[in-house]
């Protein structure tokens, strides 16, 4: 299989609420908040597709997608 | 996304507040569903009520949201009349161990296969932060304002001795570890209890100085070990985590099975 | 036919009706006098592959019961005064949720722990209004094993029929005393079996969207439907709601469904009501004593009659009522301080010619006992 | 028919409950008889004086409780003591020699009979003590037959002990039978 | 004096009146909407010396105060709905043992766990029942935060001069409500105390013998006498007694000391009666809307009248028939299905009088519904 | 007699069967009242429902006679409202562990200072036979006419998870030792659990091969031994007797004080 | 006086209640006035848009809740689409400019303030966004004097916190009274 | 102390229900049950004053008394 290589991040907006976990524990910084406290992936470049953020978020909002 | 498939996309984003580690628990549970590649309809979820007895709604299964505490006792009632049925009862600390404690542990005596989560934020979150039978002494609660003084339970303890047969504990912070633990939790046949810390920042970080999501889960990853580590050996701040007990022991519904077979034969 | 005759406790009699309308799980913890239900089904159960379990007291077993339920099954419990107080707040859920099930309260003498062994008929009014909030209840009752056998499986009958929780009310005396019992043949008393939905996998199911006659089909846990189930307000998926609308439909319908079927619930035995200038109103084992006192007085040519109340709530007040119309005295017989009494006022015209003839002191009321206080409703003294 | 209105006294282990039960089916599955049977208990389920009334009658029976036997049956003193002042005048009390000493007058038919002792003695096992005694009631009044109480002694006890039964019934028919009146 | 004005929830109002009347002892478990009684009074027992604590349910917090007043305390609890009907069965034992205490309960929407943030009025007939077995109540309302702080105290006057429990019924509008609130100078309410044996060691004490004037003086546990208490039918010394003439009696008295009692039990307040054609009887919360309306009609020159509840068991019956006598029409303005105007009518001449005003659906009842549903009583459509 | 002066003797010949276990519990209690030479004024017996339960009667302290299951949370009541009274609550197996499992665990959590027998004689007594959360498995009752197919609760197990600072077993066949540990567990400051096998020769023995008392104690003689004795081990038939838990913990009514005078200064 | 019907509404942290029971203390203790509040809840305490009813007025209020409120106040824009409808026609609509943008036309004073910015920028804390609000409400209405919310601030909140508040409450007012009509 | 001596084995007739616990369990065999199934000493030269049948009677029914 190989390390997984990033096809997209996808943040539903309409479901994050901003509480910053998955910015936070992000290894790599790929995640920042913008204006309106919602989280947009600004360094997807650095994303090593661990998926931390996508299985600790408390609102499902984080989906990482790989190419397979 | 995987986990889509198994929620019931009109209710989110779910009441739960930011940061919530109930929509973490309820994550990886979807997690583990799938990765187990169990059939929708052939899983029942029951639970009781408060913050935590939500995810009941929220997920695409058969779904029982009963009353505050007896989340278990209907579970008993579903499982035995359908045995074929895997029965997934999450609960709050206080649901599970406050008023629910008897079925909690008649439950864990029968080794009834239901798996029975325990989503443990050390608060009556609902209600809106009085303390709860996990609280830690000294905690700050609206009814404990001078610090708590009551002692907390060990939840893996008192499920080992009053019998279950699958015991373990995770923490929100421990995503992944939480998703194989669940795995495995369902899996096994007879009573698994999973306890998961997960955090309130709403009514538990507020007032105890950890005030948001990040900081109590900075929290669970310095405060909690894998079983047997070092570091946890004399000092009772340190839990540990990971699987306690699996043990393969006669199962109620099957037990049930084998006296009548033995009746009719 | 021989077979079918059995010399039973009331009891044992009711564990047969509730086999005989197909009972598939039975949840209990014991408690006098209503035990004996348990241990029948405790032997018979399992023998015909059905499930009784002793849960750790009476909320989670009325807990139970709920969720074997809702796996298809037919359902019931049994306990006693202290018990049925501790079901109340999972009855209400069955209510709410309209989960069918069946709940016996062999009635002892009460309040608290009161008079265990001895018979009372204290718990009319806390079947009605025990649980908190508004709501509504089917309650029957029987004075003798063939009723308690017909009328178990008519509470069966009802809660299939109605989705809804039955609380049938005997008392120590009928569930103790043994007596003849013919097991009637199969088919011969009808049987309300589960309505499941004709709603295939895939289609929307409404689990709470009543049909065109008022009936609410239902789906099993493990079918096709992954429904919700909750005992908050909800909508017609059954997922909560606190929309005023929707508060006040479901609330409206669960008193509904009920309230204006009285005719279709209410079952009762009437004996020369004709010309009867006073009526004995009754039930459970006090009704076996009115019963005697009427049968004993119109061999004298007394114009006395009977009605006797199978059915208690919903309060079959017109029927009541109407039967009433023309007596010049109504005497409401029970052991209790007239909670049937009151509802028999609030049913006649000139509520003042109710009287009350009643026994509290943990004895079967007698023929004896009835006399004496006819003599003085009468105006003759004692 | 004559109404017998029957209690059997006695205290816990000696089986009057079940004496009256099997007296009371029998009735009704063997003889097309109405009966009906009831139990006083003491705390919850248990307690010290057993009670146990039983009306067995060929027309409907409605109030199941008897206040005046006409039939009563003391297997203990104690039993003796509380419940003959309720005898209906007239009425047959049976009483075990041993346990009972007849200690007031009673306007009744007193019937002393040694069935602990003789089923001591013949049998040697006291379980079959109250199946004796309903022997001795079958014997004294013309209630239900022998063979009646026998079919339901074998549909109710182990087969192993259905002869014992069967003889303690028969000693206590025997013991009785010549006081006939 | 400014310092006892207060701006605070109805909640707040009646830990301040348990306060007032000498609290000592609070068990609880958490319920909305009546969680801020306990959170109140866990901040100020302990600063008093008193004693708070959080059980593991509703169950244990009802046996708990009764343990507590046993050793001498005022004792109290607080609930809504579900933890009420969780608290039946040893409700019925502080009646049965005759043990002084106060359960309150801001009740919500039910049935079940309903809606459990909006207001209803639908346990009202549960405090009357919810408990097997025949016994009898005292159950109290307020509309407003100084009837709350009154009412509470004098539910533990009521529980302590008839050795009782009391129940304070209050709902979620009135309980999360934040209003003004005067906190009376100490004396200037009468608090009765806790009624102690004047018997000395050693003499022969009866904690179940009724004095002359009917009151029954205790014996703290750790005192001077031992006794014993049950929830069993007791004789005098309290030991348990199935005697029938024990058991008639006993009952008779629980039934009596609180009926022959509703003159002094009662509390209602009235406006405008002695010329009212229409009468508003009203209660909780529902009666501001009621007393709402009735001012603006009167404004207007319409003859309305008010009559507020608060106390409502035992039911005044005749002070509300008397009230009723010449007025045209009754309406009773209450959020549930009709229960005290089922009260009401059995207690009126000519119930065809007595009209239900009524809001089931979670929202308070407003000065405009009542205004619609009179104008349809009174013919006028809407 | 010392006894006598602690029992109501009125009652006596007490209602329990001939050679029920429960006698001897009461007999055992009365003594180490004496020996501790205790206040008969400053105790509170505080029991719930079962023949177990009616101890309270027969005992001359005030006595507090409750509901099934119940009696801890009434003499939680108790104890902290007057923590000066000494408060002892006997209980049946049912009535502490199947429909008052919660409170013990919580009296337990707490360490409330109560001491809390246990009297276990594996049945439901006064019910008439059914069987208890404490009968073995294919135990014969009224309500396991097959033989019971539940497990049974380890109550040390249990009580010691729960949080209990003081655990113990006996039976009533071991009288002096019953006697000497009733004695500990009173003076014991906390929570005090003592299981008290107990025979039920009407119930229990009956059915389940053991025709009389001195059967049954014959039974606790030769299926017990003292804690840590070789016998116990592996023999899941042969059950452990003594102190399990002795240990100086804050008890609740303590720590509630303290708190007081914290706020208070 | 006039009779203040009042709604906030807005979001969970953002205070609206607090302020809402302020502004209501201040009129009962300070003022000598009457006032009710309330609020509304989400499922059992906690809920998603937060909305609180303030009744002021001279006289007896019964009935407590805000069918039409002549004041108006919402912090964030669901709040504002789901209770600007229900305003009194003429009443008095404040909104924050970051939060809310007015979309629909309504027949009230529309207020739309910069207060979360200027808080932030000004304090930089924005757990002073409802004091702020308040101070607004203060400058646009006479419904409270400034010094009544001032002493109900430094009863209710910790001492080192006081000084942030009235700044904040000041910093309202001097954005309103500009406006004031 | 010394081994203490017996004064007497008293039995309350009236409550004593035949159990027989005492005297299966005596060492010496002191105890028997008469034809009433009550207990009498039959031995009491044989007591030993262990008071094992004192401390296990269920019924409080039995009393070794010593002389001190
Ligand atoms: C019988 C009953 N008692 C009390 C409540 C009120 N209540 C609802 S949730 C809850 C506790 C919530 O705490 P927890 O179980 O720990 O879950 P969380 O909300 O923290 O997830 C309480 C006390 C209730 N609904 N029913
Ligand atoms: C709420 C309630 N449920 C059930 C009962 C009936 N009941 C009385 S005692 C008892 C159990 C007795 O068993 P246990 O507690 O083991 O005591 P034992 O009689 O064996 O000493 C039961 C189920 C009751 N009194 N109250
Ligand atoms: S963890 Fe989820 S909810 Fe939280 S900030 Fe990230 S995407 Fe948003
Ligand atoms: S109150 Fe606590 S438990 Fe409840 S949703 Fe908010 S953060 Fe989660
Ligand atoms: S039934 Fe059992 S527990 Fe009850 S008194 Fe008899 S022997 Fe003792
Ligand atoms: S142990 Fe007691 S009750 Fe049993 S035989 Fe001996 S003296 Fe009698």
């Amino acid at each position: 299989m190989g390390r997984p290589k990033l096809k997209e991040i996808v943040i539903n907006r309409d479901w994050c609420k901003g509480c910053g976990v998955c910015i936070h524990f992000c290894p790599k910084h790929v995640l920042e908040k913008d204006a309106f406290d919602k989280v947009v992936a600004t360094h997807p470049e650095n994303c090593t597709c661990c998926k931390l953020c996508e299985i600790r978020c408390p609102e499902l909002a984080n989906e990482i997608i790989t190419e397979d | 996304m995987g986990t889509r498939e198994f929620i019931r996309e009109r209710f989110f984003p779910h009441m739960w507040c930011p940061g919530c580690g109930h929509g973490t628990v309820l994550n990886c549970l979807l997690r583990a569903v799938e990765e187990l590649g169990l059939d929708k309809s052939n899983i029942v979820v029951t639970s009781g009520i408060g913050c935590s007895a939500r995810i009941s709604g929220y997920v695409d299964f058969h779904s029982l949201h009963t009353l505050h505490g007896r989340a278990l006792a209907f579970a008993t009632g579903v499982k035995f009349t359908q045995p074929e049925l895997t029965i997934i009862t999450p609960m709050g600390d206080g649901d599970a161990l406050a008023i629910g404690g008897n079925h909690f542990i008649h439950a864990a005596r029968r080794n009834i296969d239901i798996t029975a989560i325990v989503m443990n934020n050390r608060i009556y979150g609902m209600t809106g932060g009085q303390y709860s039978p996990m609280s830690c002494e000294g905690d700050i609660a609206t009814t404990a304002p001078y610090g708590n003084i009551d002692n907390a339970f060990d939840s893996v303890k008192l499920a080992t001795a009053a019998g279950a047969s699958f015991v373990a504990r995770t923490t929100t912070y421990h995503a992944k570890e939480g998703i194989s633990i669940l795995k495995k939790a369902i899996r096994h046949k007879g009573f698994s209890v999973v306890e998961f810390l997960s955090q309130c920042p709403t009514q538990y970080g507020r007032r105890n100085q950890m005030t948001d999501a990040t900081s109590m889960l900075e929290y669970f990853k310095t405060h909690t070990v894998p079983i047997g580590s070092e570091k946890a050996k004399g000092n009772p701040e340190i839990l540990e985590r990971g699987i306690f007990v699996e043990e393969v022991r006669t199962e109620y519904c099957e037990g049930y099975e084998a006296m009548i077979e033995k009746i009719s034969s | 036919m021989e077979e079918n005759v059995v010399f039973v406790q009331g009891n044992e009699a009711c564990a047969e009706g509730a086999l005989y309308a197909g009972i598939g799980f039975f949840a209990g913890y014991p408690i006098t006098p209503s035990t004996e239900i348990a241990e029948v089904l405790a032997g018979r159960l399992p023998r015909r592959g059905g499930r009784f379990i002793q849960m750790e007291d009476e909320i989670s077993s009325m807990c139970a019961i709920v969720g074997g339920s809702l796996t298809g099954n037919k359902v019931m419990t049994a306990t006693s005064g202290p018990g049925f107080s501790l079901m109340q707040e999972a009855l209400g859920f069955a209510v709410m949720a309209e989960i069918p099930c069946v709940i016996v309260n062999v009635q002892r003498g009460g309040p608290s722990t009161g008079n265990p062994t001895h018979v009372g008929q204290g718990d009319v009014n806390q079947a009605r209004w025990g649980t908190h909030g508004d709501h509504s209840i089917i309650t029957l009752s029987a004075s003798n094993h063939q009723d308690v056998f017909e009328m178990t499986v008519h509470a069966f009958n009802m809660a299939e029929t109605y989705r809804t929780p039955v609380i049938l009310l005997f008392d120590e005396v009928i569930g103790h005393m043994r007596e003849k019992l013919i097991i009637p043949e199969p088919g011969s008393l009808p049987v309300v079996d589960r309505l499941r939905t004709s709603v295939k996998r895939g289609v929307d199911y409404h689990p709470y969207l009543p049909r065109e006659d008022g009936r609410l089909p239902m789906s099993d846990f493990g079918g096709d439907h992954r429904y919700n189930v909750t005992g908050l307000y909800h909508d017609m998926w059954g997922f909560p709601s606190s929309n005023p609308q929707v508060v006040e439909s479901l609330l409206n319908h669960l008193m509904d469904k009920i309230e204006t079927n009285v005719h279709d619930i209410t079952r009762y035995k009437e004996k020369y009501l004709e010309d009867a200038e006073i009526i004995l109103i009754s039930f459970g084992s006090a009704a076996r004593s009115a019963l005697h006192t009427v049968e004993n007085r119109r061999s004298r040519g007394e114009k006395l009659g009977y009605l006797e109340l199978q059915s208690i709530w919903p309060f079959p007040s017109s029927m009541v009522r109407e039967k009433c119309a023309s007596a010049k005295r109504i005497v409401v017989v029970e052991m209790n301080k007239g909670q049937v009494t009151d509802a028999v006022k609030a049913a006649v015209e000139n509520p003042e010619r109710v009287f009350l003839a009643n026994r509290i002191d943990g004895e079967l009321i007698s023929p004896t006992n009835i006399k004496n206080i006819l003599r003085i409703i009468q105006g003759k003294g004692v | 028919m004559e109404k017998f209105r029957m209690v059997f006294s006695g205290s816990g282990g000696q089986g009057v409950i079940t004496a009256a039960i099997m007296m009371a089916e029998a009735a009704v599955i063997h003889e097309g008889l109405i009966a009906v049977q009831s139990q006083s208990y003491g705390a919850e389920a248990r307690g010290g004086a057993t009670r146990s009334d039983i009306i067995i009658s060929d027309k409907p029976i409605l109030f199941p409780k008897v206040t005046q036997p006409n039939v009563l049956v003391c297997l203990t003193q104690e039993a003796y003591d509380k419940f003959s002042p309720i005898i209906r005048p007239g009425g047959l009390l049976l009483a075990d020699d041993r346990y009972v000493m007849p200690r007031k007058k009673v306007d009744a038919k007193q019937v002393n009979l040694p069935m602990y002792q003789t089923v001591m003695e013949k049998i040697g096992n006291p379980i079959v003590f109250n199946i004796c005694m309903l022997g001795a009631l079958i014997g004294l009044l013309n209630i239900v037959r022998t063979e009646s109480v026998l079919a339901i002694i074998a549909k109710r006890v182990p087969e192993k002990y259905v002869e014992m039964n069967q003889q303690a019934l028969d000693l206590g028919v025997s013991m009785a039978v010549p006081l006939r009146s």
